[in-house]
């Protein structure tokens, strides 16, 4: 154990925060989920990617740094840290091309990744159908064998589909062998959503942002370049992709943190305010109120517990990389992690309207956080999901 | 001992049920949502048109005569169909007062007061109530008129027109308003032109005795709507299960029911535990009130310390307010986990219940002043 | 609604409370479930029998005083009020009575319940066994008939029989017809275990007291008279018992207001202790500690948390028993009391045993409080069986 | 950065944990729980065969000269297998406290001190530790020794015997022990015969910078006993879940494993889930202890504000028995209730796992203790 960062990794960090502290956009920027906030967030990550920023861990060549797994979280803290929100690519960067640099040819990986780190390609997940969502495999959507043209007739639809009314291109979930059941007989596409035959229609989430897209098909030819891995093996491809989802990369450390940091800035803000405010009011047990008439005090707890998880996590994922970085795969450990993370993003913002009282009701952006929150523990496999897998992968419990 | 409801009051809540499902539909809401409206006038005149406003009333006065407990009813019926607009302010907040000081203080309730209580009887003014000049007013840029009872102070009557500057809070409900006057310090409030007073004497003018009845009918006038707001997110959380407990019947994944798996029974029944747990301490609180407020008068007069007594009755409604808060707060979470995703998109309509679940918690108290309010009395007293 | 006693209830509490006052033991009493301390409560309970509150609701002629619903409530509380500790008859008082008022012949009847009722028979419950805890209807012991005799011969084991090894007869179920499956071919028996073949084995529960027994019995010939309801149809009859068991009668609200107050007391004990002793160290939150070090202050909220759930508790309570005062039968509802007592009972002591801070660990009545509250989850049907009732009977859900 | 064990570290714990699992068998525990003993010297011996004693002791003063982190590991196998006897006390504690004192203040180490450290590292003594004289001494009536090491002033070594009155409080785990001075103030404590001081100087006498010395010392003691709890906590807690699991994998109801049961299957994987997210911060603490209290000597030397820095590394130690105490506390609950009426016996080993967890939960700080500290730090620095 060593749990000290070493001078190139410091060096990296303070390169990383000069540059994001001199270039951040204006915060906080428009909701990247909406028509108008997109093209913003898009031109942000356009100008990351100008300075090496947007993909750190990848290859030079395709616009990284090739930065250690470390550099990366560091970056992510840095980040965050400034109060930058999610990417709007990270379908594409932290999803698509892990899975791109495993199953990948050449060819694609040179042809994709560079438009995918650069923004010119926007990349979203076709996974979810109306009938299979945490029950992946049984998705239904169809792609047929053309071999004169050398590709696939895709028929289907797909739903659920995040930011899929802005984004160029599409992976997803096939069922190339209508006899095959459930996990077998799946191929994983590469689609570009200009193809003829696909419709894009967007829905909304409950905020009322176009956070989502149906996406339909028919009769839309890709070719055999684009189909990622092998024919029929779309599954095990999918798997390492929702491996990477479920594991690290979608929720760094460093983004929980920043979230903290706030929490607890506000919440010694309201304890200070109180203070001054209410001298004379304070009842006979000592205890401070706020102007709500809520006694602010007796959330100290609350907000160290939101300290420690937030801790937690990241000494967890420590861990983690430290065992990556040794070789080992993420396992279905990352189930654990993906409960965690999504329940203690629901519980920091509950904590920080809690400590807003009367003021949680606007649509502020503590509630559009917490809205945002709630979503954690449904996609990407339902957290009820996830502890079934705890139980049969990691307890081994039976399966019923 | 009987702690059923009587068969007229069933009768009540039962058809005002019907009545709503046919009228208050969740397109009416959605309708509020996508507009710049916050009141539908037509649902509001089929509340006027049953006689609803004048629940609290006196019947010699033109009302219905009924008490809190019926209030309470109604008041969960509205909540379940997310029934829109001002309904707790009109009713408990401002009716509920005036009934009270005519009832408690007949000698400073003058004509101007009495006039004002059948213009809103009548439901053809909208209006709401502050106990705060300095806090938001609910529907406060929908309504004509807004009473202001502060502590300590004269009760007022506020017109509503164009030179007072309300903007309203943007909150996450949109079929929800709340608007806060940023042109008048509540000092100005008071000496403006557009406020009247709703006693007949000066204030400072009143004996200890009636200072006493105004302050406590104002108390009193907080609770009430305290347990409507428990009522209406009761209601909200029944229809939150119920539509929950459809949907889940229905949707299938792994090749079953969802409903069927365990994880998801076992949610549903926490749901449905947190709502029978908190009705109870609803309907037992808004008795009880009625008792108190019904009897203040004669209180009065025999010269007891009901203001002392009167802590306990505020324990219990604040008891109310944070079971049925925190009912409807874990009713929305699971309901909302249950659904899947579909339960987070726009075209379906659990978002507008949730939301108003998310505001209604925070309005005539949080869940933690409540709950402060009850750790007081128990642990303090 | 009326939420005013009458007359008649008021003076019935006041005797009550003037009689239990005037006559109560030396509190605390040893365990009711200890060698030692079984006589001492049978003995107090047979002077609550000699003064008529032993049974307050039964009928006068079975040494009862035809106490109403109310009445019998108003008892609890005062009986609780003082202190007083759960009945060790209460199997048979609440378990079994009900069910042979129901279903048992006027012989039966006049034979047993007043020998129940002075104590002079202590009634034990025989439904559980190695293989059929929850799944009360995997009952293996077996009732063979013997027709020369006129009655049935016993084989098998029944386990978790509370207070078996102090008590006197047993009630339960055994499979009469072998080749019904499950809940069919049960009948319901009433067995004197100090007939030949029965060994009655004490097991300790985990407190180290004698809580209960295994009961074996071999070839034990029980007569028709000993039969309650039809042959065959023992688990209807049971389901009459596990519904009283599960619903009202064991756990009155009295006792967990009683709890609550007395936890209320030591919060405020404890409050003005450290008040007193530790004035000088009040944090620059204003939070006050205990001699422990901890802010007791933060528990204020927990403390109105649990007189809350007291109160939900009763006033539910009160709504039920006006149904029943109604004539309705208690129905799938009493699942969601068993689920809300048993947990409120361990958030009490919980609770309590927060508040003691490092003296939570003696062997104090709290932790003995404490560890007996952690049954209530499990008995009667786990709360997780309770759950799925709720679910699949009061809400329509799908069995798997 | 590398947050993994070293092959050393995980040789050492994984020994030990086969040494323990031949040796300390719960029928062991039971011994003690049906006897009058607290100590089962002949298990004692394994460990000082081992050479544990010394884990914290250079080894030219011929311990294993390893740290705070492998302290930690060798205490949570000791949990899983709930070995019973004052280790804590006589590992971190005494010999921990006299380690450091020999490290950071060596002119005040006199020979009377590193007799007792020799006494002490071949488990032929057995001490306990106080850090207030007026708190209970964990196993005091079976040990040879205590050490009394309160702040601000000497601390002192004393003999253990006949005429010391002990007095046992009745805890709710029969094999752990703590045990009251009764018929002594702690001032009589330090002027009695029976007491020696640790230190070569009155206290009275000793410099500023020896005695904030002298009381960082006493908190990374505490702390580093607090640090081994928390991970005795884990261990138990472990041994709790591993054996609930094979429970009801084999337990059958209504046809099927219980363990089958969605119901089950998500109490263990939340048992599962408090246990993961509680051993990165354990290691995470005992680590940087490690790294502040090896650097201390020199940070003194440095003129460093030592005192408060070390403040966070209290906060992390802290947030470590919260986790520990919380994850041991959920395990033990879901346990029995996955196991039901089985689990409730005397005969069945839960009860005893079960029973030590509630007790270590409360010792070297209760959970409301360490939290406040937590809070302290994030909500008020």
């Amino acid at each position: 154990m060593d749990l000290t960062y070493t001078e190139r990794e410091i060096q990296f960090r303070d390169e990383a925060r000069q540059w994001l502290e001199a270039n951040a956009p204006c915060l906080p920027m428009p909701p990247g989920d909406s028509e108008e906030g997109f093209p913003v967030h898009r031109a942000w990550e356009h100008k990351l990617y100008d300075a090496r920023w947007a993909v750190v861990s990848w290859p030079a060549k395709y616009g990284g740094r090739d930065a250690t797994l470390w550099e990366w979280l560091i970056f992510e803290e840095e980040y965050y840290r400034i109060g930058l929100p999610q990417r709007v690519a990270q379908n594409g960067i932290f999803l698509l091309a892990p899975t791109l640099f495993e199953f990948g040819t050449q060819e694609q990986k040179d042809r994709i990744l560079p438009r995918m780190a650069s923004t010119q390609d926007m990349w979203c997940q076709g996974w979810s159908e109306p009938n299979a969502g945490s029950d992946l495999a049984g998705i239904s959507s169809k792609a047929s064998r053309d071999d004169k043209r050398g590709g696939w007739i895709l028929n289907g639809q797909k739903t659920w589909t995040t930011r899929g009314a802005f984004c160029t291109h599409l992976f997803g979930l096939f069922r190339s062998d209508p006899n095959a059941e459930r996990h077998k007989g799946l191929t994983y596409f590469l689609v570009d959503l200009s193809l003829p035959g696909i419709t894009v229609r967007p829905v909304n989430k409950f905020d009322g942002d176009i956070g989502f897209a149906e996406v339909f098909f028919d009769d839309v030819f890709v070719s055999d370049s684009d189909v990622l891995g092998q024919v029929n093996k779309g599954w095990e491809v999918a798997m390492a992709t929702t491996g990477s989802e479920r594991g690290l990369s979608l929720r760094s450390p460093g983004r929980f943190i920043a979230v903290v940091e706030r929490l607890i800035a506000l919440y010694k803000q309201e304890a200070s305010n109180s203070g001054d405010l209410q001298n004379a009011s304070d009842d006979q047990n000592g205890a401070v109120q706020n102007s709500y008439g809520q006694n602010i005090g007796d959330l100290r707890r609350q907000v160290a517990d939101c300290w420690m998880k937030a801790q937690a996590y990241k000494l967890s994922t420590d861990q983690t990389v430290s065992l990556i970085a040794q070789g080992n795969k993420p396992g279905p450990e990352s189930s654990l992690n993906k409960i965690f993370w999504s329940e203690m993003d629901i519980f920091l913002h509950e904590t920080a309207l809690r400590i807003l009282g009367p003021r949680a009701s606007a649509d502020s952006e503590w509630m559009k956080g917490f809205e945002f929150s709630l979503a954690g523990p449904i996609y990407a496999g339902t957290n009820e999901i996830q502890r079934n897998i705890v139980a049969e992968r990691l307890l081994g419990l039976p399966r019923k | 001992m009987n702690f059923l409801l009587t068969p007229d009051q069933e009768i009540l809540r039962d058809t005002l049920g019907e009545v709503l499902g046919k009228e208050c539909t969740p397109d009416k809401i959605r309708n509020l949502y996508e507009s710049s409206h916050f009141v539908d006038l037509e649902l509001w005149g089929v509340l006027a048109d049953m006689g609803l406003f004048g629940i609290l009333v006196p019947e010699k006065s033109g009302g219905l005569g009924l008490g809190c407990l019926e209030l309470v009813l109604i008041m969960e019926q509205l909540g379940k169909f997310a029934f829109p607009g001002p309904i707790v302010e009109q009713l408990a907040g401002c009716i509920g007062y005036l009934t009270s000081m005519a009832e408690t203080l007949p000698h400073l309730f003058g004509e101007f007061a009495d006039q004002t209580l059948q213009n809103l009887l009548s439901g053809k003014m909208l209006a709401s109530i502050a106990l705060e000049g300095s806090q938001p007013i609910a529907y406060g840029g929908s309504a004509d008129l807004a009473m202001l009872v502060e502590s300590r102070a004269e009760p007022f009557l506020i017109e509503i027109s164009d030179d007072l500057q309300l903007i309203d809070i943007d909150l996450v409900d949109r079929s929800y308003q709340l608007s806060q006057v940023v042109n008048l310090s509540a000092a100005d409030i008071q000496t403006s032109t557009r406020a009247t007073p709703l006693i007949t004497e000066p204030y400072c003018d009143l004996n200890p005795l009636d200072i006493e009845l105004c302050d406590i009918t104002r108390r009193i006038t907080f609770d009430r709507c305290s347990l409507c707001l428990s009522a209406q997110l009761l209601g909200l959380a029944s229809w939150i299960l119920t539509s929950t407990v459809e949907y889940v019947k229905v949707r299938k994944q792994f090749g079953s029911p969802v409903g069927s798996y365990q994880a998801i029974k076992h949610h549903l029944a926490n749901a449905r535990l947190a709502i029978e747990f908190a009705r109870p301490p609803l309907y037992y609180a808004a008795y009880n009130l009625e008792q108190f407020s019904s009897n203040l008068a004669s209180l009065s007069k025999a010269g007891d310390n009901f203001a002392l007594d009167y802590s306990a009755y505020e324990r219990d409604v604040s008891f109310a307010k944070v079971y049925a808060s925190r009912a409807a707060g874990l009713c929305a979470k699971l309901a909302l986990q249950s659904h899947g995703a579909i339960g987070y998109s726009w075209e379906h309509d659990l978002h507008m219940w949730m939301k108003r679940v998310w505001v209604l918690q925070n309005q005539w108290g949080t869940e933690d002043f409540h709950l402060d309010r009850v750790a007081q009395q128990v642990c303090e007293s």
